[in-house]
């Protein structure tokens, strides 16, 4: 539903919630000339009023929690959020640190706890940081412009040999045999 | 009935244009920049989301805060309705032109009101820096529009346009000099002070957001589209073809924002202080002006 | 004054618009760029040894003792694309991409799940490494050594303190 | 005045027991009396000056807090680290602010971390640790087990306390979320019209737990790369300060082709870092042009990292004992065709920019910072090298390939914004000179030493020039290849006190470039955390309140 509102142009509100800086200058770096995402309409304004989108980086410290929730509920209804990075979409190499409270996820479950909202259309942008293009893309995904690409992969081993003392013997004789077995193959 | 109908068709397709030649001026400042530049209807796009979107009201907010945005675009409405633009027709009466300086400066007035009324700390430093730019901008406007009503020894807008000819070192001078003024009443670097970005988060429409700020920000787009035509009828002859009117005038206007946007894009901005110092050393020129082409009668 | 202004908006000009086509026209990352690691199904092991070296955890690995199944889990959404996990593979199975579209709208699409069988000890009943693991580890060792690895950590100490020979049981 | 090394080490030697770490570095260990007199002695008459103050947790291994106080003597191309063992009943030490203010902080710090108490320490108050965190625990304490605590912390009503404001005075919040810094800094500035009075600085929003995770979690290894998250600009130079820190340690000799390649990542870093900062001075200034052009340069820069590393940021090229990638051929020509580039484009376009009026006239004589209280604050890199103090690392304490390079300091006297941006314009082409000696001189030969085995229990020092200043990583191996305790300073930790001396009576207007100006990188100054006193008083707001999003 939001999506087509901000089909054309979406105003950007960018809030660093504990980040090492690498997906700040990259969310910077999508506006210069090189990149330019002017082009499509977005703009980074400086208040959170004005946004449409929330963009997060970082895995959201203890110190920067109230702060990005004030934040949060300042940007007007229908919104979006992006976390950028890995730090944001899973807490990264932080997660289980003292001082943060571990990516956008543990984020939106403080939020249900205590003040019971609708969680709003969120895109995650994994990289450490994620390349500028990587971060248009997922605004492209979040408008509905490109189809996302990124599915769950699930694989789970259905037969195996029964291990007996003769197989694991003559292992090459039974692997020639069955020429299915390609366990570890170089 | 006719009359009123060119008035209302003139300042409707002022209203469609203004975003537009906003949008001209983004694309050129980004090539400028070396970059692509958004779409020329961008500004157009921006508007139509922000007026689908909903207004957040602060819990300290009053009255001036909600209204002001209106007041300001229906002020600046009714001053494009003063002015000749697209045709030769406009809103005339005695004194026009008094009610023109008075519809400019009390928008000011009303933005930094509203503003301020919002509660916040940046809105407040904005909302102050607005009214010691805005008071003296808009004494300089005065006094151009004075000159100007002095060397045509009229009170109406429609007989003090166009300026030249006779080309007079005063009117030439004169019109140079609103130039500058108006340069600097639309914000445009060096002189975007009360919204300066990095340093007080957009100032005055900090706490705007939704329809209000789209209002607002049309609002600014009318000014600045009034400052230039007010330009083009200091210069445009009024005696060629009606036909041509229209085409001419955009013609004019498009090369003015262009011509102003080459110059803003190779600025930084000024401190408060140091833009008054400039302004206040225009106010001596102005008057010298003044009494030049009082001295032509 | 006016000098510095004008040789940078001539130079502005002759750079021109650089602006890259990117949503609109595919982008290459250059070769050895470190994007997306993927587990190769059919290659994967199951031997920890990228758990071990994870920096962030992004590999992690749970073993469910009822269904005798070895979970090996990639998050997506805590990797830092360091490529360790590629450095040590011992099969190749993991391995860093030039794919940098990661983008997805539910988190669970940053996950790489890959479960795998495991084989019980023969003596002790336990599950205690993945078929594939051993299998792995066989094609290494001499032939009259192999029928250890059917055995856990634990009873192939005790088997050899007791120097019971291997051919007895 | 001392001059000579063995001088110093005599000197050294009546106050304690001096031991040889590695190279050029030594450890005095000196009963807590002493303290003030020796530092007194190493900052002020030896012309050295205080690098970084940590604090250790050593009663499992020898049953006593540690202090350590380090020094560098640029002259004598020395560094001296005065320890100190802390009682662990009483936890008291005297505190060496009184006479070299800028480890105020550094102090503070420790007291939050291990709860020891520096007595007559001007201001001994909370520094780091978040707004809700208990009082008497002390993360970086071997004892304490801050997962558990994570968990019980978790389940609190957080984020509903916020602190509140005074009103007394006319406040301008710069933050904690301000476009001009884009990282959540407060700082808290008292204004009379548009000139500032008084400045007050809250920060550590960005305090992650990085020594603790660790020390905990992480195995020696593992840390290089937490170690470059540090800091997204110049992660990089962490990462080499703590290899080098393990490796003198551990006494490993990197092979030279390695040091080599270190430095050229490291000189490139730099490069982009600098253009960084130019790009936002000007984008402050309100010259977006400025911002535009810097960056469109900078990003052929980033491109060339990413050919190199396989990342534009955070390189990840670096183990303890040498570098997991190789430079080939191609990819040197590559980089000199990339330099030739920037450096062409550069001369044309950044000094022009410097020389507009509005750039001048808003960073001449802004944001002044006079060599005394440089020396006071301890400050380093360019906010140093701008007020007249010739520092530098790389010249002074040479590591990676920087013994083999020429290249010239820059130092400027005035102490102001715009000196600030010409040493960093300087350094900008030096890098680039350097660069190109680099990628030309390249040595052939292996890439990681042989037999990396790391021992327990030694310290290291490691130094590197972050493009921000110098960067000190102190490490204490531990067992089963894990850190026992490492502690990073980065340069932004000496440089952010000197904000506030730089702003009293400043405009209003420019605040901004001059805390920019620093070039501050607060999530490197963040990885250990404090707040101010005024947090003690709590309020709770209702929803509609913090909604207001003021």
């Amino acid at each position: 539903m939001s999506l087509k509102l901000f089909r054309r142009s979406l105003w950007v509100y960018h809030l660093n919630s504990g980040s090492c800086n690498g997906c700040d200058i990259e969310v910077l770096n999508i506006f210069t000339p090189y990149h330019d995402v002017e082009r499509l309409g977005i703009k980074l304004v400086a208040s959170p009023r004005h946004a449409d989108v929330i963009v997060f980086t970082g895995p959201i410290t203890r110190e920067t929690l109230p702060k990005a929730i004030r934040a949060f509920f300042a940007v007007p209804e229908p919104k979006a959020v992006v976390a950028v990075g890995s730090c944001a979409c899973g807490g990264g190499i932080w997660y289980d640190s003292y001082a943060v409270i571990g990516g956008i996820e543990a984020f939106y479950r403080i939020l249900e706890n205590y003040y019971k909202i609708r969680l709003p259309l969120t895109v995650y942008v994994p990289g450490c940081p994620p390349k500028p293009e990587a971060i248009i893309y997922g605004i492209a995904v979040l408008r509905g412009v490109l189809k996302q690409k990124q599915r769950k992969t699930y694989f789970l081993e259905k037969e195996v040999p029964a291990l007996t003392r003769d197989f694991i013997v003559n292992l090459e004789k039974y692997m020639k045999q069955e020429g299915g077995i390609n366990i570890g193959k170089k | 009935m006719e009359y009123i109908a060119i008035v209302l068709a003139n300042i409707v397709a002022i209203l469609i244009i203004a975003p537009i030649i906003d949008g001209i001026e983004r694309k050129i400042k980004a090539k400028l920049q070396c970059r692509k530049g958004p779409p020329i209807l961008q500004t157009w796009y921006d508007l139509v989301k922000l007026f689908r979107r909903p207004s957040i009201v602060t819990e300290e907010y009053s009255l001036a805060y909600v209204i002001s945005p209106y007041i300001i675009f229906a002020n600046m409405t009714l001053a494009l309705a003063l002015v000749p633009s697209f045709t030769r027709i406009s809103l005339s009466f005695f004194g026009d032109i008094i009610v023109l300086v008075y519809l400019i400066a009390s928008s000011s007035i009303f933005l930094a009101i509203g503003s301020i009324s919002s509660g916040n700390v940046f809105a407040t430093i904005g909302a102050n820096r607005e009214i010691s730019l805005a008071t003296l901008s808009k004494l300089l406007m005065a006094l151009v529009l004075a000159t100007f009503a002095t060397l045509k020894r009229a009170l109406t807008l429609g007989s003090i346009f166009p300026i030249i000819p006779p080309y007079t070192l005063s009117a030439i001078i004169s019109i140079i000099l609103f130039a500058i003024i108006a340069y600097i009443d639309c914000y445009k670097l060096p002189f975007d002070i009360p919204e300066a970005e990095p340093e007080i988060i957009d100032g005055i429409l900090v706490e705007y957001s939704g329809k209000s700020l789209g209002v607002l920000k049309y609002s600014t787009y009318l000014k600045r589209i009034l400052l230039f035509t007010i330009i083009v009828d200091l210069i445009l002859p009024r005696n060629i073809p009606t036909l041509l009117l229209p085409i001419s005038y955009f013609t004019f206007l498009l090369a003015l924002s262009i011509t102003y946007v080459c110059v803003e894009t190779y600025f930084g901005r000024l401190r408060i202080d140091q833009a008054l110092k400039f302004m206040k050393t225009m106010v001596p020129i102005l008057l010298v002006v003044w009494f030049i082409a009082y001295l032509h009668y | 004054m006016k000098t510095p202004r004008i040789d940078i908006f001539k130079e502005a000009l002759k750079t021109g618009v650089v602006t890259k086509k990117y949503p609109f026209e595919p982008v290459e990352a250059p070769e050895g760029f470190r994007g997306k690691p993927s587990i190769d199904f059919e290659k994967c092991i199951g031997c920890e040894a990228c758990v071990n070296i994870c920096p962030p955890n992004a590999l992690s690995v749970e073993i469910d003792t009822k269904r005798g199944i070895k979970r090996v889990m990639l998050f997506l959404g805590r990797c830092i694309f360091c490529g360790r996990c590629q450095d040590v593979c011992p099969t190749e199975a993991i391995k860093l991409s030039r794919e940098f579209e990661l983008s997805s709208l539910n988190s669970k699409d940053l996950y790489q799940i890959v479960e795998l069988k495991m084989a019980k000890c023969k003596i002790c009943g336990r599950y205690y490494a993945t078929v594939r693991q051993i299998l792995f580890t066989a094609k290494n060792v001499p032939k009259d050594q192999r029928p250890l690895l059917l055995l856990c950590d634990e009873c192939r100490s005790k088997v050899s303190a007791k120097h019971i020979s291997y051919a007895r049981w | 005045m001392l001059t000579s090394i063995t001088e110093i080490l005599n000197l050294l030697k009546k106050y304690g027991k001096v031991e040889k770490i590695h190279k050029d570095t030594y450890v005095v260990e000196i009963s807590p009396g002493k303290v003030r007199e020796l530092c007194e002695i190493l900052h002020w008459k030896l012309n050295g000056h205080f690098s970084v103050t940590v604090g250790s947790d050593e009663r499992p291994v020898n049953g006593y807090f540690g202090v350590y106080h380090v020094f560098l003597l640029d002259k004598q191309k020395l560094s001296v680290i005065v320890h100190v063992k802390v009682n662990p009943v009483t936890l008291k030490i005297p505190s060496i602010t009184p006479i070299i203010p800028g480890a105020n902080w550094h102090e503070r710090e420790a007291h939050d971390f291990f709860g020891i108490f520096f007595e007559e320490h001007p201001n001994l108050e909370r520094l780091i640790l978040p707004y809700d965190w208990p009082e008497g625990i002390h993360p970086l304490r071997k004892d304490v087990n801050v997962r558990e605590l994570r968990y019980k912390l978790l389940k609190k009503e957080t984020g509903l306390v916020v602190e509140k404001k005074a009103e007394e005075e006319y406040i301008v919040p710069i933050g904690p979320y301000h476009p001009a810094l884009h990282e959540p800094e407060y700082f808290e500035l008292y204004v009379e019209g548009e000139k500032i009075v008084d400045a007050r600085y809250k920060g550590f929003h960005v305090h992650r737990g990085i020594e603790k995770v660790a020390e905990e979690r992480l195995t020696i290894n593992q840390v290089p790369f937490i170690a470059e998250r540090i800091c997204g600009i110049c992660g990089y130079t962490h990462n080499v300060a703590y290899c080098q820190a393990v490796e003198n340690a551990a006494r490993i000799d990197v092979p030279l082709r390695a040091k080599y390649i270190r430095s050229i990542l490291l000189e490139i870093e730099r490069v982009h870092s600098h253009l960084l900062w130019f790009g936002v001075l000007f984008h402050l200034l309100g010259f977006d042009t400025g911002f535009m052009m810097t960056w469109l340069v900078r990003e052929k820069i980033m491109d060339l990292a990413e050919i190199l590393t396989g990342n534009r940021k955070n390189y990840g090229m670096n183990l303890v004992g040498g570098v997991r990638r190789d430079i080939n051929e191609e990819k040197i020509k590559l980089s000199l065709e990339t330099l030739d580039y920037v450096e062409y484009k550069l001369r044309k376009i950044l000094d022009k920019m410097l020389k507009l009026k509005e750039i001048t006239s808003r960073t001449k004589e802004i944001g002044l910072l006079s060599r005394e209280e440089a020396r006071k604050l301890s400050v380093v890199g360019p906010v140093a090298r701008a007020s007249g103090i010739s520092t530098d690392v790389r010249r002074y304490h040479p590591y990676a390939a920087y013994s083999e390079l020429e290249f010239k300091v820059p130092v400027y006297d005035a102490g102001d914004v715009y000196s600030r941006a010409l040493v960093r314009y300087d350094e900008i082409f030096e890098s680039i000179s350097m660069l190109k000696q680099l990628l030309k001189n390249i040595p052939k030969g292996d890439l990681t030493a042989e037999n990396v085995k790391v021992p327990e229990y030694r310290k290291g020092l490691g130094l590197t020039e972050a493009p921000r200043g110098e960067n000190v990583h102190l490490v204490i191996t531990g067992r089963e290849n894990k850190v026992y305790r490492w502690r990073p300073r980065a340069p932004s930790y000496n440089n952010v006190p000197s904000t506030l001396v730089m702003l009293k009576g400043e405009k209003l207007a420019d605040a901004p470039a001059i805390i920019a100006s620093i070039d501050p990188c607060f999530s490197c100054t963040d990885h250990v955390v404090v707040i101010d006193v005024r947090t003690n008083v709590k309020q709770v707001l209702r929803l509609k309140e913090i909604a207001r999003g003021k």
